[in-house]
């Protein structure tokens, strides 16, 4: 006979001026089984958790139901006062009868008490099919995979490097350093990308608890917290990297010239190429959708003057495995596409370029050895408009949110533009300024001080050709008067955008992404750097947009993360997993085929006592399972059942009422 | 200087939110729209300000404000509005909600306009259908500028520009029946 | 045959009898029998919609109602200002159905709101209905070295969810059409600027600063003519020409004509039936430019090599 | 239709080369016209079995997996039994070397009134998918009709119909032929029988049945193959296969026309999805 | 399928009974099953945020709306619900990657079959709500409970209880 102890509180006033508390009490003893049913104002408080141990060990109480806030919120609270007592924690249940009665029908006491009256009801009758349950743990793999190269990644491959836990850093380009290898200066100190960047690239190549896999992707992750197999995939690179001294004559002599992404297509590289000068590894990679020798059989110079002999034009695609722990994502963003803005005549006129393509101009390694200049004519320009907010904040044409870093670097555009060309005059179209940040402030301050740079606040609402200029016309609200600049160049602060591969990344990891395609974090304030999949951290621009010194720290708490979960020998992992009864199973292996986690495998068992004949059936990998109860809902003999959700008590919740 | 008290309730803004199925609110000042407005630069309140004064609750300020009466109507700024937020429909509340309540503003050229949207519709009463001399030369009548555009005429006339005959819909009566019966279901509203 | 219920709006039958003309001479030639709706009425605009919502949409309303007797449930609409009334009256109407239904009640006499036509203004219909190539197969008189540039107002295409159809910020189905009849369309700028119609008679001095900022950008894009689709942008861009020279001291004449007009042209017909001498700002010059000589394309170099995905070989 | 002499030869043959340990097709009923299945394991039986559109119960029935797992079986099936064939293979509950599969292109067969039965009118597949020898000219797939008794019943009013149904389940004696006749349903222990569930289940009475045969039915949507082994064993002559024919049309209407045991390692509807299925249906 | 709801004045007459009547103050009880991860956590959600909707509804927390098995659905019609409200991850956030994927395609068939056997359709909903769609939730536990209450008492099969 089941002795069920029912815990009602008040939560101050939160439950007990909607509903009869007092009444929800008395309605529970009515039920044989309860044995004692006694209320309080903070249940979860330390003498309230104190009258339930004391409760279950004056009554001998079997389980226990706790009436009070989500289970979502103190479950494991008062899980631990079971336990204090002695009790298996599992024989709890929790009847929400805060946040799915008291808070939502305030305006209806007899009702909501009703309700309360039948979840606690629904809680008994569940809480009395419960099962002692106990933790399951699992064994660690200590290494630590990390998915893109750039300064998240890189920070985060270091720093759990630096404390002893082998790191596999896998990046899809040629080249680890990502978009801040693209960057001229950074603010607010305006020191040069490389020098801080490229320090740590080569360290991440000399450590010797990294490994580093570049233009390689991660195609298939199965497992779990502490077990997780990834598969890679090694894009040919046509360049055999243990031979290649990354002496450049191939690079040299190629004679295919293509749009060169690293600058932004501003310049051409050759079809075999290394990303930038300082690329890390410093091997070059052939381009297969434009190399004449892998399109048509013809050319086949870079193997000629190579050497080394390093060239391997028969290389194919290479998958390779890695078994890790945990996994950080680290993909950084994209730029928005500015063509909807078809006022501004995107497309037509060559004069307005993106801000990173400005950055790369400005770069003194860039295309144009660090002048602007107009992609039209080539001439330098003197009137450079600078446009904020070039698809952020906008739902009609772009997305909602506001991007973060634009005002801060188009203040930087600002400066650098005056540093490179004296005679120029920078405005900055703009809505707002947003500058919280060490330092920021003080930088838009030099911007428009010492620079002098014209900050106009509007949205540019169009733009026009007259003769060889540009005429933006815009507001200038704090004059109320329609104000038209006559630019040379227009450069265009576009949002920042997830990856567009980021949501078939995510579903392949299996962790959540949000509208925009961006990694969901665990909770929004108290688990930014977790995702809801244990054992999956995110760090940088992959969660939401960032600026660098926001990464990095993200992505030093990403590695603090993984040491965390990688201090013990195993794992701890609810028992709310799946079990086989091998009576009923038939071996039909439909439960194989919905497990999203491949948890179920199968195996051979006597057909009957002593027997040797063997049969198959269905077994769970309680490691594996995450406790969905997909397979349950499937076996039709109800051969599998899930722990802490079983037929009998959801059954048993909807027949209490 | 204004004071603003307590907005308990903008019922200002909730009229014209009703009225125009569009929700002031959204506005973030971007000033997209006042660049982009080709009368702006005549507006005693540019759309971006008329907006803020509907956010204040400043009715009679924007009822009195030329602003409305000078909306084209074109349609450019909602097109690139980020919020998309249907400027002309609120323009036309303000207007409507204006002419309902009674408030005449002062100012010469909204008389100009007004009259001629009088005019118009007058024009459309009588006949059902419009005539483009007959409205110019009534316009000037009673504008008391009689010789406004006189120039144009003769050269618009000879070149058979402007007709002179006008025709008329046939069944005149059910037009002025239309009106009266729009009239009505407009009294009934309020 | 394709049969179009035809609503010609006032100024048709006024200041622009020559867009009415030509284009029943273009649709004869296409093909497309013509039916105007009968004893149609004025659209309301640009007044009706200024002053009160009501009439405003029972204006539009009787059109629509008169317009669903009729067999044929596609309208064609010359005037863009009449083609925004009536099509925005419509989405209107279907939207708000109570209001539909009381407003109805208005025009009962003439019968109930069904909803059942379908609104197009005559350039969408060339362009989507009949179609470039159609009109380009009937071309007999090409039109090449005439340079053009198109004027589509702020009606036509805005706003975007009304019209449905093409850009509302640089539309291109007026500047493909002229390039199917052989003339060159100009890039511009401004062709969706607003021109200021609707105050036309009662403010005249923003349409000539609007209109005339239309005419100089028209002018530097080097078109020999403004080609339009709607009366009321023709009449203001045409007949507000000299004041504007006057007042700005700057010379424009820049001719404007409906894309009708050379349509006609195009097809053959003879220049007297575009009624040429109805325009203020004189056609004939810039017709002249017919038949100028055409530079030609600059010639690609390596035309087999451009083709293959941007890149070049040394 | 008469395949009665080839089975027999083939049957010969089997035993001759001592392919297989049984035997399973059809003999002739000794009281009336209709037919029974018959399983020998002697040769000198053969001359009994018989084939024709009389031949109407689906005999992978017969293959339960203890059957197969020692023994060597041959088998006569039709088009629809084939299907059924085909899933319990996929689903492991037979053996496919320890059957041997004699495929028929069935012609359809009769009902007890000597109409040809609605299931042959409808069938899909009158051809066998999955066979080791094939009988007959395959006439192959047919268009998908939808069943002219649930397209009639969904036209009813909404209590007609539940009076309707009310009226079937409570002349349901609960004596589980349906289930012991359904080679699908092969399961150790049924649900219904487990002790778990009898509790909610529900006795013999309308509500316990309704609950039993809509859960049966469930179990078997996007799995039966309209055999209507079911409703041939029905003691109450229950419509049974209204509730799987309604499955049946809404998983082919919304679920990329699938159809129950058609193609190998075919799992059922329920066993897979598609990002593209219906959604309209949710809040 | 679709089947007219009668009304009668001041009375609820049941959609698959007409013999059976309730006054107009009846209120019916509906199951709510919950999937933990998106539409548990929206409710709670609607919680903290006060929104405020119908007291029929009684919910029932299970991991994920895979592990919804139909005869919870078909028991909870039986015993103690006159509707039933199914609530899961959108299509493509499942916190178990697919389970509402496999959900959905029984939830159409159950669904159907049930209204197909004499269950108006209103009867048994689904909806997609994700934990941060607090207003959603409080949106269609309202519709939902509008809906059934419009059906009147479910009878049927309800009279030998179990």
């Amino acid at each position: 006979m089941a002795r069920v102890g029912v815990f009602v509180c008040y939560c101050g006033a939160n439950i007990a001026d909607f509903i009869d508390v007092p009444a929800v009490v008395e309605e529970a003893k009515k039920i044989k089984e309860v044995k004692i049913s006694v209320l309080y104002k903070y249940m979860c408080s330390d003498p309230g958790q104190g009258m339930i141990r004391d409760a279950i060990v004056q009554n001998r109480l079997t389980s226990v139901v706790v009436a009070a806030c989500s289970p979502r919120m103190h479950e494991k609270t008062f899980r631990k006062a079971l336990s204090d007592a002695g009790m298996n924690p599992y024989m709890l249940e929790v009847a929400n009868i805060r946040e799915h009665s008291s808070w939502v029908h305030q305006k209806d006491k007899k009702a909501a008490t009703e309700k309360a009256n039948d979840l606690i009801r629904m809680a008994i009758a569940k809480s009395i099919a419960n099962e002692q349950l106990h933790e399951i743990s699992v064994p660690v793999t200590k290494r630590a995979l990390v998915i893109g190269g750039g300064i998240a990644g890189i920070q985060a491959a270091l720093d759990i490097a630096d404390a002893r836990i082998p790191v596999t850093l896998v990046e899809k380009s040629p080249s680890i350093g990502g978009r801040m290898a693209q960057l001229d200066e950074t603010f607010p100190t305006l020191d040069c990308s490389q020098c801080i960047l490229t320090p740590k690239m080569v360290d991440v190549a000399s450590h010797p608890y990294i490994e580093l896999i570049p233009y390689s992707e991660v195609i298939e992750l199965d497992g779990y917290v502490g077990n997780y197999k990834a598969k890679i995939k090694k894009k040919a690179s046509y360049v055999d990297f243990s031979s290649c001294t990354g002496c450049g004559a191939c690079t040299q002599k190629c004679p295919v010239k293509v749009p060169n992404e690293f600058n932004m297509n501003i310049d051409k590289r050759k079809a075999i190429y290394t990303p930038f000068p300082q690329a890390v590894p410093n091997k070059p990679v052939i381009d297969a959708t434009h190399c004449t020798m892998l399109l048509k059989g013809k050319c086949g110079i870079c193997a000629k003057v190579c050497e080394k002999g390093s060239i391997n034009f028969k290389m194919v695609d290479e998958v390779i495995e890695r078994e890790v722990g945990a996994v950080v994502i680290a993909t950084g963003y994209d730029l928005w596409d500015p063509k909807p803005y078809e006022e501004y005549g995107v497309g037509r006129y060559k004069d307005i370029i993106t801000s990173l393509e400005f950055e790369r101009m400005v770069s003194a390694s860039g295309p144009t050895n660090g002048v602007p200049i107009r992609p039209s004519d080539g001439k330098v320009p003197k009137n450079v408009v600078f446009i904020k907010c070039i698809g952020s904040r906008d739902e009609a044409k772009g997305i909602e949110y506001c991007s973060k870093i634009c005002c801060m670097y188009t203040a930087k555009h600002a400066i650098l533009l005056h540093h490179k060309v004296h005679d120029s005059h920078a405005y900055i179209f703009y809505m707002d300024i947003r500058a919280a940040g060490k330092g920021y402030e003080e930088f838009v301050k030099r911007a428009q001080v010492e620079t002098a740079a014209t900050y106009l606040r509007g949205r540019v609402s169009k733009i026009y050709k007259k003769g060889d200029k540009l005429m933006v016309r815009g507001e200038d609200a704090q004059i109320g008067q329609v104000v038209e600049v006559e630019a040379d160049l227009v450069v265009l602060a576009t949002a920042v955008i997830a990856p567009k591969d980021n949501p078939s990344l995510a579903r392949l990891l299996g962790v959540s992404y949000d509208k925009y395609g961006y990694m969901s974090e665990a909770h929004p304030k108290l688990r930014p750097v977790e995702t809801a999949k244990a054992g999956i951290f995110l760090a940088g621009c992959t969660q939401a947009p960032k600026d660098i010194p926001d990464t990095v720290a993200q992505a030093s708490a990403c590695a603090a993360k993984v040491c965390g979960l990688f201090a013990g020998d195993t794992l701890k992992k609810d028992p709310m997993v799946s079990t086989i009864n091998n009576e009923f199973c038939s071996g039909c292996q439909n439960c194989v085929k919905v497990c999203p986690y491949q948890a179920i495998v199968t195996e051979e068992i006597p057909l009957g006592h002593g027997s040797k004949e063997l049969r198959t059936v269905a077994k769970i990998n309680e490691g594996v399972c995450q406790g969905c109860g997909s397979c349950v809902a499937i076996c039709r003999s109800m051969a599998i059942n899930l722990a802490g959700f079983t037929d009998p008590q959801i059954i048993n919740e909807i027949v209490a009422i | 200087m204004i004071t603003l008290g307590l907005l308990e309730k903008n019922t200002f803004l909730e009229a014209v939110n009703k009225k125009s199925g569009a929700n002031v609110l959204e506005c973030y000042q971007c000033g997209k729209c006042v660049s982009t407005c080709p009368v702006s630069s005549y507006m005693d309140f540019p759309p971006r300000e008329i907006m803020q004064m509907i956010k204040l609750g400043l009715k009679e300020e924007s009822y009195m404000a030329n602003s409305m009466w000078f909306c084209l109507t074109c349609s450019a700024c909602s097109g690139r509005c980020p919020r998309e937020i249907d400027i002309p429909a609120v323009m036309e509340a303000i207007r409507h909600l204006a002419i309902e309540e009674n408030y005449r503003s002062e100012n010469k050229k909204v008389k100009d306009i007004r009259k001629f949207h009088d005019i118009f519709l007058d024009m459309i009463k009588r006949y059902g259908r419009n005539y483009e001399l007959r409205m110019m030369a009534e316009f000037n009548i009673r504008t008391r500028n009689l010789f406004k555009d006189m120039h144009l005429a003769p050269k618009a006339l000879l070149k058979g520009k402007i007709p002179i005959g006008h025709e008329s819909t046939k069944s005149a009566k059910a037009i002025q029946r239309m009106f009266k019966l729009a009239g009505k279901l407009e009294k009934e509203k309020r | 045959m394709n049969k179009l219920t035809y609503f010609p709006g006032c100024s048709a039958h006024g200041t622009s009898e020559e867009f009415d003309h030509t284009l029943k001479l273009v649709m004869k030639t296409l093909d497309v029998q013509m039916e105007e709706i009968p004893d149609w009425n004025c659209c309301g605009a640009t007044s009706a919609h200024v002053m009160t919502e009501n009439l405003a949409l029972a204006l539009p309303m009787r059109n629509l109602v008169l317009a669903e007797k009729l067999e044929n449930k596609t309208m064609g609409i010359a005037c863009a200002s009449c083609y925004s009334r009536m099509k925005g009256t419509k989405k209107h109407l279907d939207e708000n159905p109570e209001q539909a239904k009381r407003i109805n009640s208005t025009v009962i006499d003439e019968g109930e709101y069904q909803g059942t036509v379908e609104i197009k203004s005559m350039l969408q219909y060339c362009f989507e209905e009949i179609g470039l190539e159609t009109i380009k197969s009937k071309v007999t008189k090409s039109l090449s070295g005439l340079k053009v540039a198109c004027y589509y107002g702020c009606l036509l295409t805005r706003p975007k969810d009304v019209t449905q159809f093409d850009s509302p910020e640089y539309p291109m189905s007026m500047d493909l059409l002229m390039e199917a009849l052989g003339a060159k369309a100009m890039e511009f700028d401004f062709k969706t600027e607003c021109c200021g119609a609707s105050f036309s008679i009662s403010n005249t001095e923003v349409v000539e600063s609007l209109t005339g900022k239309i005419l100089e950008v028209a002018k530097e894009s080097g078109a020999h003519l403004i080609v339009v689709a709607c009366p009321l942008c023709q009449s203001n861009l045409d007949m507000r020409q000299p004041d504007i020279e006057k007042h700005s001291g700057k010379k424009l004449d820049i001719p404007v004509m409906y894309f009708t007009q050379l349509m006609a042209l195009a097809f053959g017909y003879p220049e007297k039936e575009l009624r040429l001498p109805k325009h203020i700002v004189p056609v004939e010059a810039a017709l002249k430019h017919i038949g100028d000589p055409v530079p030609e394309p600059e010639k690609v170099k390596k035309t087999k090599k451009a083709v293959e995905a941007e890149s070049e070989v040394e | 239709m008469d395949h009665s002499k080839q089975i027999q030869d083939i049957a010969s043959k089997l035993f001759a080369e001592n392919k297989i340990d049984y035997f399973v097709g059809y003999r002739q009923n000794a009281i009336d016209d209709s037919q029974v299945p018959y399983l020998i394991s002697d040769p000198a039986e053969i001359p009994r079995l018989v084939f024709t559109d009389r031949s109407v119960f689906n005999l992978a029935n017969y293959l339960k997996p203890e059957h197969t797992r020692r023994k060597r079986v041959g088998l006569v099936v039709k088009g629809c039994d084939s299907r059924a064939l085909n899933l319990m293979l996929t689903e492991s509950q037979v053996k496919r070397e320890n059957v041997y599969i004699i495929g028929i292109c069935c012609e359809g067969v009769l009902n007890e009134k000597g109409e040809k039965a609605q299931n042959c009118i409808e069938c899909v597949m009158p051809d066998a998918v999955v066979y080791d020898e094939m009988i007959g000219t395959p006439t192959g797939k047919r268009e998908y009709i939808v069943n002219a008794d649930i397209k009639e019943l969904a036209t009813i009013a909404l209590e007609k119909r539940a009076d309707y149904f009310e009226d079937i389940f409570s002349n349901c004696i609960r004596c589980n032929a349906c289930r012991h006749s359904c080679p699908l349903c092969y399961c150790a222990k049924c649900c219904i029988d487990q002790e778990t569930s009898t509790l909610y289940h529900g006795a013999n009475t309308s509500s316990g049945a309704m609950h039993a045969l809509m859960t049966w039915s469930l179990h078997l949507a996007g799995r039966c193959v309209d055999c209507r082994n079911c409703e041939k064993a029905c003691p109450s002559h229950l419509p049974l296969h209204l509730l799987h024919k309604q499955n049946e049309s809404v998983i082919y209407e919304n679920f990329q026309q699938h159809l129950a045991g058609m193609e190998k390692d075919d799992r059922g509807a329920f066993y897979k999805y598609s990002l593209s299925d219906p959604d309209d249906f949710i809040l | 399928m679709e089947t007219e709801v009668k009304e009668a004045q001041g009375k609820i007459i049941s959609a698959e009974n007409p013999d059976i009547v309730a006054p107009a103050d009846w209120q019916p009880v509906i199951m709510g099953i919950l999937c933990n991860w998106c539409s548990y956590a929206g409710s709670d959600l609607t919680g903290t945020s006060r929104i405020q909707y119908p007291p029929n509804i009684r919910i029932i927390r299970v991991p994920c709306s895979s592990r919804v098995d139909p005869w919870f659905i078909i028991k909870s019609l039986q015993t103690t619900a006159d509707g039933v409200l199914i609530s899961g991850c959108h299509p493509g956030d499942c916190h178990y990657i697919s389970g509402n994927y496999f959900a959905r395609r029984r939830f159409l068939v159950t669904k159907k079959l049930l209204n197909f056997v004499g269950y108006h359709e209103n009867r048994v909903q689904f909806s997609w709500v994700s934990a941060a769609e607090g207003p959603k939730f409080a949106k269609v536990v309202a519709k939902v409970t509008e809906d059934i209450k419009k059906l009147g008492p479910l009878h049927r099969y309800k009279k030998e209880n179990f």
